[in-house]
């Protein structure tokens, strides 16, 4: 197995009642989406009831980052999971209103509210 | 006092996605430094960045080794100031009309970075290059200056 | 799992210091790819800048709008990672031996910069560049790596 | 009078008892650093017996800031001010090490401190 790059994924995941949350870190672009999606799909095959994508630690995201996650909602929906977005900055927020995705995930306010 | 910037810095890079954040950092710091807000330094970035993930996805179809030159100039066109930024690619051209932007209600992957250009920038145009490839012009200008008063 | 950038970055400025924020940006984003603390990024930032605004105040006595390339480059040496930045201009060529860092004990204002480089970095090489001007190299390495237990 | 460019100089500046605090915003580099060292010396024609300089909104400065603050302590002994830097970021302070001016300046732990 290949070790780390020093510029490698850092998605940090943590189980919380049903809901298991996974706070991703760096931008999510072109280099670093289908890892990001890869990442999330994995934690969708524990069959989890909820996800929370937290993404307070993502300065930058662009559309490939969107399509990933628009995968992954689908995916959710199929097998009948809950998938909630947090920690958006407005840049990334902006990205969901201009694709006029806001409406299609649900995006908390904060990350505590994506918990309760 | 410090004045503003006038002149071109170029780049040239790859085709590897492993360039686009260094690209997107000199956008970004020549947005700041020609008086953009930081919300729309950030859609000039993403602009910029939409077209380069183009140009490696589908004019260079995934290739990591071909050459992209890229231009970042200040601009001033009629009293506004702003920010243009110039792509050049050696692939295939294909014409603006070939990249429709899909029906945003189909939500499906994919297809929403002509939309996001179009959108965030104020002139988006693409023309066959001199000796093959596409070049691709984006401009972006500043909002109407407010009255300062000093 | 994203991989190490392997390819270069040029850059065409101007010898204006208003393009020096442009290259920091871009000489900090490219260390920070490639896995360099913040600390040591700051260090080579700092060197290139340092580098930089040299050939603007002494190759070109201070010229805005004369030409400098730089480089970006990933390197591999020996088993050690690191980063490479050349810097190409067209002014006088002055060599290393002319460049002596003064007495820091002397505090006066100036004669800072070249000993910042030559503490910061590895490597810093001045040749005259073939059709005039000066061809300087500094090179970073990354330090040792620790094993990485998976 | 031109009026300022978008990305001038923000330099703060307030009185605090005997002394004068210039707080100083953006990188202080060949592009700043001139002007940067006229802020400072204005406000040394004042004459206060302490001027506080808070480099907390720098994130960068390069030799030629250095040289300028140079400039500006010597000018300070000479008409007997008492001059301090705090604020400095690692980097920043890192700057001063390399140069050794690290003991030729005074440099605060905190801001507060300079101004205690
Ligand atoms: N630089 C380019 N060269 C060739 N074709 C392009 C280029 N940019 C966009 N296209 C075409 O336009 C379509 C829409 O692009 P876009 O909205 O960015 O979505 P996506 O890249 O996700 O498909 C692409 O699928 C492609 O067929
Ligand atoms: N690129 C260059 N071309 C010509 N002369 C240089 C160059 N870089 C440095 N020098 C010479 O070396 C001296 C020391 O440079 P430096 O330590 O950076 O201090 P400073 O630039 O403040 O004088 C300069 O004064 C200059 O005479």
């Amino acid at each position: 197995m290949t070790p780390p790059t020093p510029d490698g994924p850092a998605s940090d995941i943590r189980r919380q009642g049903d809901a298991v949350i996974i706070a991703v870190q760096g931008d999510i672009d072109l280099r670093r989406s289908v890892e990001f999606q890869q990442e999330v799909l994995t934690v969708l095959d524990e069959r989890p009831a909820r996800v929370v994508v937290d993404l307070t630690a993502v300065p930058y995201m662009d559309s490939s980052g969107v399509a990933s996650l628009v995968k992954v909602l689908s995916r959710a929906r199929r097998q009948g999971a809950k998938m909630v977005l947090c920690g958006l900055n407005d840049r990334v927020r902006g990205l969901f209103e201009i694709t006029r995705l806001d409406n299609v995930f649900t995006i908390a306010a904060t990350c505590e509210e994506a918990l309760g | 006092m410090t004045c503003p910037v006038r002149q071109p810095v170029r780049m040239a890079i790859f085709s590897t996605p492993d360039h686009l954040p260094v690209v997107r950092a000199a956008v970004e710091k020549m947005c700041e430094l020609l008086g953009f807000s930081s919300a729309l330094a950030g859609r000039v970035m993403l602009s910029s960045d939409e077209a380069l993930s183009n140009i490696i996805k589908h004019a260079y179809r995934g290739a990591t080794d071909r050459p992209i030159d890229v231009e970042i100039a200040p601009v001033h066109d009629g009293g506004r100031d702003g920010i243009r930024i110039t792509l050049r690619d050696w692939g295939a051209y294909v014409g603006r009309e070939q990249m429709r932007s899909r029906d945003l209600d189909d939500v499906r992957p994919g297809g929403l970075g002509v939309h996001i250009m179009c959108e965030y920038m104020d002139q988006l145009d693409y023309q066959p290059a001199e000796g093959g490839g596409t070049l691709l012009t984006m401009v972006k200008n500043l909002p109407e200056k407010k009255e300062v008063t000093p």
